[in-house]
């Protein structure tokens, strides 16, 4: 084990988790009020990013960054409103299986539908964050008399602060606003929501709106980080698990399994010298980051089958 | 399980009654239809043969997601994950071994089948969005670890190249027979499985086994008590019906279709790694089931060639596409694909839930209620 | 019981037509000797794939010459090249362009004249980078066409999934895909490739470190060389790292310190793999990718602050305009060291690179393709032009098959293909160029410059 | 103010569960649905609130009115916007939102005021003093007549003009159906709220209620000014299962050949 | 009544959601070769009792005994095998199999073909299948299902898949049946059918009932004796007349006043 680097590696791996969080919470906002999984989230995230990217480009509208963005968050609304209408609110009522495969579906539709609109080209984002100056901390810690420094990317630190500001603007708006309490209320039982006057399919809409955004900005904050492509919609895969390892319906669940799946997937990158294992099995472990939020959501789902942090369910006759 | 039947077919005995091909003319259409397969590669062109076969061998992947999905109501996004293990067997058992290929074919499916298992049993804990994410992990943790474990035999992420299947027969006479050539090393006439004008006929054989075995599960014990897992898991319990083996027979069957299905694509192929068929076969599976009907033998049947159809379709209409759109350039069938797809699935789940299977069943009943209709 | 008599019988239907029908398989196998007739006790004259693939590739397989064979005056014939690209997969990052010089190439000779009289015609195929998708795609060609006589790939899966037909169908594949499978593994034998393969490169890269390691070794590292392998899971990532090229590296002493994948993708965090890589105590990085591999690796370590650690060096796809595309700042990208095995844009006073120029101004081309695909497809319809002409010359047109070319590809000596863009030869069983200059990124896309010029570079085919 | 006329109630297209059914509500009046269990009570109440539609029934003949105005077709959230407010079966809480948030969710349908918001709680608090000190519990950890005031709370908070109570007195204890049943007269006194009450427990209902209607088998039997109905002695026989309408032959004496004759006919 | 004359025993039965007390120190017997109704107001915990004796829950205190078996320390799948069956109070029939195979899949417990038999289809199998199929038939001509035979059960009316479950329930060839609220939902001249259909069971194959109904006349008509559950505990039982005049019944019905 390299305890030099341990540091470097946590903490750019929880950094890495705040997009999968931002990513996570979009799913579990749509989950907790329709109970539809949203397996389109990224494409949702490629068709924000890609949006921002059109209206920035001199090759698009050209518009200034600030613009761009918002309008990308707009057309992320509209596009969130459309599926909400256009394709989930004909299934009403329908098994799982549709539903899941309804958004499985629209997945592929959207993807073809963004190669269709913008090619297979790669884009370069607009830069953000400065890519050549990273952040330089020393730890207050050493290793062997050597003063741990942890070297973070700027984009990394500033993907995670804005993905954590959004994580902690929703959770203000669903706290303290009637809208979010019309959520709230709304993702604890669609019947009693009607029976007190609650649109349930405004709320619907709503929640898919909000996910857009969240989409939209998550696309946004990777694509800035690496360039933007096809393959930013396979990027959300990591932000499944992190899904389920919270709890499926929980908030404070979907950022901290986020959070956890990026600690993982930095902790197995960590140089591990073959000890208990040859080269090739330590090898295999360092390249294991895409796998690990599976084998941990498999070990939560065996352990605790509602997820780390699911919503202990109250029961009554 | 037709409610309405021909005029003139009555049930006899339970066997009689039992029976899946009812009559003379039933026998007689079903035989000019195998005939009409086999000797396919006589009169249809060489394409058409090849997109035969490759729905064939989608309809046995997808006939196994079927005993799962649409039997047991198990849902599984793993299905292309278990083909990659059965691909990886057969062709390790077939290259690296020696076997032939029609031993390895069914050792290929029951590893598939096994690791199936494996993946099945989280079913015993948990259902619905957390049973399709555990069946997901599947179709991540298997194509990795054949990136990573024994390199020296699988060659990680390059995976292997796969032999020809090969049928030897005796040399009679001095003369190979049977389109065989003579081979020096084994001393034997040998048949090379090489051209999908060739390797359809092994797709077939399997298609009609399979299809046999699908028809037989759907009307005995193990297919009710499947059925009855799907249908009402607790009543099924308290009937009797133990809960968890059922799933995981149900799993290690389907596991089983997607290995022979897996082992079939990698000898066609002839080259196995780990994208061969990743996450978005494995949806395309269960588009094509919810296609052509979930929980109908017809289904598979259906949907695999509407889908495959579809896919083939996206591929004819990319070059007038791209001719529109310029920006599409070589995109054309990368958007169509999708495009396609996503939108015939989206389209049936709107409008034919039940896919075309049912559609089958009341255009035949609707046709038996004409009068003198026979 | 009366139905599973039937069944059995229409099992053994089945078993017989199975039998039967091996016979149309035959004329897809050209071979004029019939087998079957082959006495089992002397050594029969078997189909292709049991023959060693360097057996057809001696010039008696050339057919006796005709008196009145057709080589000039072509017109109304025509020709049809195979094309495979990724132009939606992984891949199709930097291969758009392949398909504008082909198209522009192809165009240009048939405004020409077409190869004596005949045009050619072009037939593409978007494989995604899909094994299956690539097959697919060969089975329609070949099904629609009995004569396809060649091939042009692009992906190292596609290559090492197809080749064994291409011998088997004897199709001469011209590839840019340069694992060394598909070039010489065991049922391989008509694969050419339009550049070395990947070890050979790995090889000429090693020659060229240890030689000037005094000059380009970072300020911070030692007098070893100390090797990291960060490249793309996969064929093509994997694809220098052979036991031969291990081996050579030793040989060199060059430890191989490191072997680390990132993902193939151009968003793709190398950053563990580089960490990694520091912390193996590496201080070269070498990369098989293509341009957006070594960009990612090189915004990785823009932002580590590791730029001036490392020697960066990668394969001849490394070092592209698509390589700027993705680099986040365009500073990160110089000091890249690549073998090339073909001249650049920005030679400009070349003749090859003239006509290159020339054909992509005229046919308008956005700025962006102007790449490496763009150059390597039309030095590859030029050899693979040369090729035919040879071999119309040998045969005559009407016996002009996927043979005929290869046996001219294999004798036809060393080829200068546009005048020199590319330096091949194909003869004694080598099937992919063994020439190339080192050069190094030293500014903007028209300065990649030359450290090191033309040489032979070591041979560790498999 | 509320006619319900002459409905059938349909479920699944198959279940024909209310077979003509007539009561009125006049305003301020709390008028009381009595029936045994599976009577159809709590379908009536589904068909007025529109929840109906989300079981998959309909009411496929027949009319209800509000105030002059058709809500057999109208969806649940649409009827609650109307006036009409209902308290559900079973104390359907939002069980993972605190005490007080439930009450807020009740509040809004109607137009964001704070300080109007912040009188109608004040109100429902005064009414239901034990919610006071429960306000930022999880509502689904209070006990069952806790929840039965917050269920009240919540529909009282969207300030109805009619109030539907789904047996507010089911699985709770004696002493705390009196309670609420007395919080229940004392609101409709002071504010002449009208409302229907369904009930299985008919002394308590007949107390509260100033009219009656009694079901059974989808049909309404017996109805009349609570007090009559209260002194009526074959109540309790509708509860035991004698219906009033005329003598019954025991089940045991249904014949095998009447059934064949009924199936061959 | 001492433990031994009954042929299933509940004893102290307690029942916890959460910290709420579904059923609460419940005892009862039953005998062999009787009817007997639970009865209750809404949410008295009849269904819960039912579920308990079936399997389906798990009580935390007491026990259930039916033949000598501990039900509460049975696996739940293996509880029909030991002679019992039950229906649904909302029809839990396997919707998507027609009536008939509705009905061959509670014959699962009879069988003795093992999965690949069944996938082989051959011989023993298919005998198996056939004489099955005998039986089920026998129970189809009894119900008077026969023209539903072979539509799916999903397509039925009401009314019919009360009478397919009930078929259901037979064909697993039970000592004990349990019923929960066979009629409901029902006109009077459907209900009439069923009971005469449970009389008919009673009678002639001597099954022991336990049914839970809501219709007092009909459990007064067909029941031996009357289990009265509220609040989740029992506070009376006996023959339908000592229950029918008994106070705390016609409290728990009118209501403490």
């Amino acid at each position: 084990m390299n305890w030099q680097l341990l540091p470097q590696f946590a903490i750019t791996g929880l950094l890495n988790g705040g997009p999968i969080a931002l990513m996570a919470l979009g799913i579990v906002l749509v989950f907790k009020s329709s109970e539809v999984f949203n397996f389109a989230h990224g494409q949702m995230l490629l068709i924000g990013a890609m949006a921002a990217w059109w209206f920035a480009s001199p090759e698009g509208m050209g518009l200034p960054l600030w613009a761009a963005i918002i309008a990308a968050l707009a057309v992320s609304v509209l596009l969130g409103l459309a599926i909400e209408r256009l394709t989930l609110r004909p299934m009403t009522g329908q098994p799982l299986l549709s539903i899941i495969l309804m958004t499985l579906a629209l997945g592929q539709f959207l993807q073809g539908l963004t190669i269709f609109v913008f090619g297979t080209t790669q884009r370069n984002f607009p830069v953000i964050f400065s890519v050549t100056n990273p952040y330089r901390i020393t730890l207050p810690l050493t290793y062997n008399d050597n003063p741990i420094v942890v070297v973070l990317r700027q984009n990394l630190v500033w993907s995670f602060v804005i993905a954590m500001i959004c994580v902690i603007v929703l959770v203000l708006f669903f706290q303290y606003t009637r809208t979010g309490l019309a959520m709230r209320a709304t993702a604890e039982n669609h019947e009693t929501a009607q029976s007190v006057g609650i649109r349930i399919n405004h709320v619907f809409g709503i929640s898919w709106a909000i996910a857009g955004v969240i989409a939209a900005i998550s696309g946004i904050l990777i694509a800035t980080a690496s360039g933007l492509d096809l393959s930013l919609s396979i990027v959300v895969l990591a932000a499944f698990p992190a899904v389920l390892l919270g709890g499926l319906e929980s908030i404070p669940g979907a950022v901290l399994g986020g959070l956890i799946v990026g600690l993982a997937q930095g902790l197995v990158g960590l140089p591990n010298n073959s000890f208990f294992m040859g080269p090739a099995a330590a090898q295999a472990i360092r390249n294991s980051a895409e796998i690990v939020p599976y084998i941990l959501l498999l070990i939560v789902l065996v352990i605790r089958p509602d997820g780390l942090f699911g919503q202990k369910r109250i029961e009554r006759v | 399980m037709a409610v309405l039947r021909p005029s003139g077919d009555f049930d006899t005995s339970y066997e009689h009654d039992l029976a899946v091909v009812r009559q003379r003319w039933q026998w007689a259409l079903l035989l000019l239809l195998l005939l009409a397969l086999f000797t396919l590669p006589y009169y249809a062109p060489a394409p058409t043969v090849s997109l035969i076969n490759r729905i064939g061998i989608a309809i046995i992947a997808v006939q196994g997601l079927n005993i799962l999905t649409g039997y047991t109501g198990q849902i599984s996004l793993g299905q292309a994950a278990f083909m990659t293990v059965g691909g990886y067997i057969s062709a390790l058992l077939v290259g690296a071994a020696g076997w032939s290929f029609f031993l390895a074919l069914p050792v290929a499916g029951l590893g598939a089948g096994l690791v199936g298992l494996i993946f099945g049993l989280p079913s015993l804990r948990v259902k619905g969005f957390y049973l399709v994410m555990a069946t997901l992990s599947a179709q991540f943790i298997i194509p990795w670890l054949t990136r990573h474990i024994y390199p020296s035999l699988l060659n990680g992420a390059q995976g292997i190249n796969v032999p020809v299947p090969t049928f030897s027969l005796p040399v009679i006479a001095n003369t190979c027979f049977l389109g065989t050539t003579f081979n020096a090393e084994l001393g034997t006439c040998v048949y090379r499985f090489a051209t999908p004008s060739q390797f359809i006929h092994i797709t077939l054989g399997v298609l009609i086994v399979s299809t046999i075995v699908a028809l037989n599960i759907s009307r005995s014990r193990l297919g009710r008590a499947l059925i009855s897992v799907r249908d009402n898991d607790l009543a099924a319990e308290l009937l009797g019906v133990n809960l968890f083996a059922y799933k995981l027979k149900a799993f290690f069957i389907a596991a089983v279709y997607a290995g022979v299905a897996g082992a079939l694509l990698a000898h066609n192929l002839r080259h196995i790694n780990s994208q061969t068929v990743g996450l978005v076969d494995s949806i395309m599976f269960m588009g094509m089931l919810v296609v052509g009907g979930l929980g109908s033998n017809l289904g598979p049947i259906l949907g695999a060639t509407l889908v495959v159809l579809l896919e083939e379709l996206a591929t004819v209409l990319a070059p007038p596409a791209a001719a529109l759109l310029p920006t599409l350039a070589g995109g054309a069938t990368a958007a169509l694909k999708p495009l396609l797809f996503g939108l015939a699935l989206m389209l049936f789940l709107i409008f034919e839930p039940r896919g075309l299977a049912h559609r089958w069943m009341l255009i035949k009943a609707a046709w038996r209620l004409r009068p003198y209709a026979r | 019981m009366r139905k599973w008599t039937l069944i059995m019988l229409v099992a053994l239907m089945g078993l017989v037509l199975l039998a039967a029908c091996g016979s149309p398989a035959t004329p897809t196998e050209p071979t004029a000797a019939p087998p079957t007739a082959a006495p089992p006790t002397t050594a029969a004259p078997t189909a292709a794939p049991t023959t060693p693939p360097e057996a057809p590739a001696e010039p008696t397989a050339v057919p006796v010459q005709e008196p009145d064979k057709r080589t000039q005056n072509l017109e109304g014939e025509k020709i049809t090249f195979y094309h495979f690209g990724d132009l939606s997969g992984p891949y199709a990052a930097i291969t758009g362009p392949l398909v504008f010089g082909m198209e522009d190439a192809v165009k240009a000779i048939n405004e020409r004249g077409g190869i004596r009289g005949a045009t050619i015609e072009v037939r593409f195929a978007d494989t995604g980078g899909s094994i299956d998708e690539a097959v697919a795609a060969y089975d329609r060609f070949v099904g629609s066409d009995p004569n396809a006589m060649i091939m042009i790939t692009y992906g190292s899966g596609e290559v090492e999934a197809l080749a064994s037909r291409f011998a088997e169908d004897k199709i001469v594949n011209l590839s840019a895909g340069l694992s060394a499978i598909g070039f010489y593994g065991p049922e391989s034998g008509y694969t050419f490739g339009l550049g070395p393969i990947y070890p050979d490169q790995f090889g000429l890269f090693l020659d060229y470190i240890t030689a000037n390691w005094a000059t380009i070794k970072p300020a911070s590292a030692g007098d070893e060389i100390k090797l990291a392998y960060l490249s793309w899971p996969g064929a093509f990532g994997q694809g220098a790292l052979t036991p031969k090229t291990r081996a050579y590296a030793e040989s060199l002493g060059v430890q191989i310190v490191a072997e680390e994948t990132y993902d193939l993708s151009p968003t793709a965090d190398t950053t563990t793999a580089i960490l990694n890589a520091q912390a193996a105590g590496a201080n070269v990085i070498w990369t098989n990718t293509l341009a957006f591999g070594p960009a990612a690796l090189m915004n990785g370590l823009g932002a580590l602050g590791l730029k001036q650690e490392f020697v960066l060096g990668g394969c001849n796809w490394a070092m592209d305009l698509a390589t700027y595309a993705f680099v986040s700042d365009p500073s990160l990208a110089v000091g890249l060291i690549s073998p090339f095995p073909y001249l650049w844009w920005n030679n400009a006073d070349h003749p090859g690179i003239q006509y290159a120029a020339s054909l992509f101004e005229a046919n308008g081309r956005p700025a962006g393709a102007r790449n490496v695909g763009y150059l390597m497809l039309v030095t590859g319809v030029d050899i693979a032009v040369q090729a035919i002409e040879k071999a119309i010359d040998t045969v005559g047109f009407d016996n002009l098959n996927g043979e005929a070319i290869y046996n001219a590809l294999t004798t036809m000596g060393p080829i200068e293909a546009l005048n020199g863009v590319v330096r091949v030869d194909y003869a004694n069983g080598v099937r992919a160029p063994q020439q190339a200059q080192i050069r190094q990124i030293q500014g903007g896309p028209d300065a990649f410059n030359v450290l090191q010029d033309w040489t032979q570079m070591p041979d560790l085919r498999p | 103010m509320l006619t319900v006329n002459n409905i059938e109630v349909v479920y699944s297209d198959v279940i024909l569960v209310l077979r003509g059914i007539s009561l009125k509500v006049e305003p301020g009046q709390i008028v009381a649905l009595l029936g045994a269990n599976g009577a159809g009570k709590s379908t009536t109440l589904k068909a007025i609130s529109g929840l109906l539609l989300r079981e998959n029934g309909a009411v496929t003949r027949g009319s209800i009115e509000f105030e002059g105005r058709r809500l057999d077709k109208l969806p649940a959230e649409e009827i609650t916007r109307l006036g009409i407010a209902q308290v559900l079966e079973g104390r359907r809480l939002f069980q993972h939102l605190t005490a007080e948030e439930n009450l807020l969710t009740g509040s809004l349908v109607r137009p964001n005021n704070r300080s109007e918001i912040k009188e109608s709680l004040e109100r429902v608090y005064a009414y239901f003093p034990p919610l006071v000190k429960l306000r930022h519990r999880t509502a689904g950890y209070l006990s069952g007549g806790e929840q039965q005031m917050v269920a009240i709370g919540r529909a009282l908070m969207a300030r109805p003009r009619l109030l539907l109570l789904d047996e507010p007195s089911l699985g709770l204890a004696p002493l705390l159906v009196q309670t609420i049943f007395a919080m229940i007269r004392q609101y409709n006194h002071e504010s002449g709220v009208s409302m229907l009450l369904v009930e299985q427990n008919a002394h308590v209902a007949l107390q509260t209620a100033e009219y009656a209607y009694v079901m059974e088998n989808g049909r309404i039997v017996l109805d009349g000014p609570a007090e009559q109905l209260a002194q009526n002695a074959d109540i309790k026989e509708f509860y035991l299962g004698l219906t009033a309408v005329g003598e019954r032959k025991s089940y045991r004496d249904v014949k095998h050949y009447k059934r064949r004759k009924r199936w061959l006919g | 009544m001492t433990a031994s004359e009954n042929f299933l025993t509940v004893e102290d039965v307690t029942l916890y959601f959460g910290g709420n007390a579904a059923l609460c120190e419940v005892s009862f017997g039953v005998r062999r070769g009787e009817i007997l109704a639970i009865i209750g107001p809404n949410g008295a915990g009849k269904t819960s009792m039912l579920n308990c004796i079936s399997g389906f829950y798990r009580p935390q205190h007491g026990r259930i005994r039916f033949k000598g078996h501990d039900l509460t320390k049975t696996p739940t799948h293996k509880i029909a095998a030991l002679g019992l069956a039950r229906t649904f109070q909302n029809i839990a029939l396997y919707t998507g199999l027609s009536t008939l195979d509705n009905l061959m899949a509670a014959r699962h417990i009879h069988m003795r073909q093992n999965s690949l038999q069944s996938i082989l289809y051959w011989g023993y199998a298919r005998r198996e299948e056939v004489a099955h199929r005998r039986r089920v038939e026998e129970i189809i001509d009894f119900l008077e299902i026969a023209h539903i035979r072979k539509t799916i059960v999903g397509a039925l009316p009401y009314g019919l898949r009360k009478r397919v479950e009930l078929g259901r329930a037979l064909a697993l060839e039970p000592e004990l049946l349990l019923l929960d609220e066979p009629m409901a939902g029902m006109n009077v001249e459907e209900k009439e059918d069923m009971a005469r259909f449970i009389l008919d069971i009673y009678e002639r194959q001597g099954t022991t009932i336990v049914l839970i109904e809501h219709d007092m006349g009909l459990v007064m008509d067909i029941s031996d004796r009357v289990v009265v559950l509220d609040f989740g505990q029992k506070i009376a039982e006996g023959t339908p007349d000592e229950v029918k005049r008994d106070e705390k019944v016609i409290h728990a019905y009118l209501g403490d006043a």
